[in-house]
């Protein structure tokens, strides 16, 4: 990854059993300038491990499913989901 | 229509939401909370939505589902929070002039949200409680 | 629940009637009077039924629909006499563990309706009027 | 068809199109002892030829579908089933 000035900090929702792994329902984080929607996985796979076992683990930018390789910003609105369970 | 909400659902309501004079068939799916869940007695599901978004996937599916077959109308609503075995956890229905479209976009529908729309349940047994779907080794959603 | 009613259909009621506490979901359908038919307006229909027979016809098709499918409740309510346009003529309530064979079971009732019970239906254009399906030139049902 | 001593009086119920064709929702027809459904079907369609012009004719015996061959008795309860369109 490559260096930045400084880092963003991102609020990231959390639902279902995210937000027990979370331990909350909004986590903020400091990613680097540029990080990715796989940067962002990465960071919170190495803090909450549980999260590696779910079936899925999607990331929601401004409520619409986001690649892996979409670029982050401070003013996006962020959530996890999580293997859906609705109907 | 497209609601997300705490209380019990009016059926009525979703119905008529989708109704028309050019209507023939109105097909009509609900899901209810079962009393057993993988051998074990359920207690109560927990609905948890995220709800602008689930809103917005919604309406895609809807879109889409219009855009497959010549509907005349489509409402979905469906309930988060504390539910009990045999109250209903979503109703979704479809009108259009003819049965066999009916029958179709409304299971193509709910088969939509349960893949797509961020909703999450939680099954609480007497024994312990779990999210459905969210590991490899559960069984699934049920209805 | 069997029941053909010059009432209007309560649908809930329709539906409770299928309501179990093992059951996961609940497919309806309502059939509803089209304000047009064969490009023509329809002012209104109406609907007669030989009553014993269809009841017992009814019984038939739900008793085969039950042993197809692990079904945990059906109702049917077919209205007769004067209907407008908009107005439902037929529900439908299937209730099953699962959403697949409530969707195959309630479109197999339907199905099975359509072509075995006697039930007939004419409808009042604004400048005549049609036994429907009674002679090979007509097209038909519409639902 | 054999010659029988006295013939039968049965009640046949018609509804729908076949009403309005034998004018009346009740008709008291004669039929010879042993008459099948295939011959009443005969006799009506002599008498109301309307009835050769419907998709199909079934005829009801006791509230159930009765096919060509089976036998009439007086005491049955007969009924005209022109298409039906339920639903």
């Amino acid at each position: 990854m490559k260096n930045y000035l400084y880092p963003m900090k991102c609020r990231i929702k959390a639902f279902g059993i995210t937000r027990e792994i979370l331990n909350g329902n909004e986590l903020v984080i400091e990613l680097p300038q540029g990080a990715t929607v796989a940067d962002l996985k990465r960071e919170l796979f190495g803090r909450y491990p549980r999260l590696t076992r779910l079936s899925s683990l999607f990331v929601a930018v401004n409520t619409e499913y986001a690649p892996e390789d979409q670029r982050l910003t401070e003013d996006c609105e962020i959530a996890l989901i999580p293997p859906v369970s609705g109907g | 229509m497209i609601k997300i909400t705490e209380k019990p659902i009016d059926i009525q309501k979703v119905i008529d939401a989708t109704s028309s004079l050019g209507a023939g068939a109105i097909n009509v799916f609900v899901g209810t909370v079962r009393n057993t869940a993988h051998g074990k007695n359920v207690v109560w599901l927990e609905y948890e939505a995220y709800e602008g978004m689930a809103v917005a996937e919604i309406r895609k599916i809807m879109d889409e589902a219009h855009s497959r077959w010549p509907l005349l109308g489509a409402a979905v609503c469906h309930r988060v929070g504390t539910l009990k075995p045999g109250e209903a956890s979503i109703a979704i229905a479809v009108s259009a002039p003819h049965r066999k479209e009916s029958f179709e976009a409304c299971e193509f529908i709910l088969n939509q949200i349960k893949t797509k729309v961020p909703i999450w349940k939680k099954e609480i047994f007497e024994d312990g409680e779990e999210w459905i779907s969210a590991h490899p080794t559960t069984s699934g959603s049920y209805n």
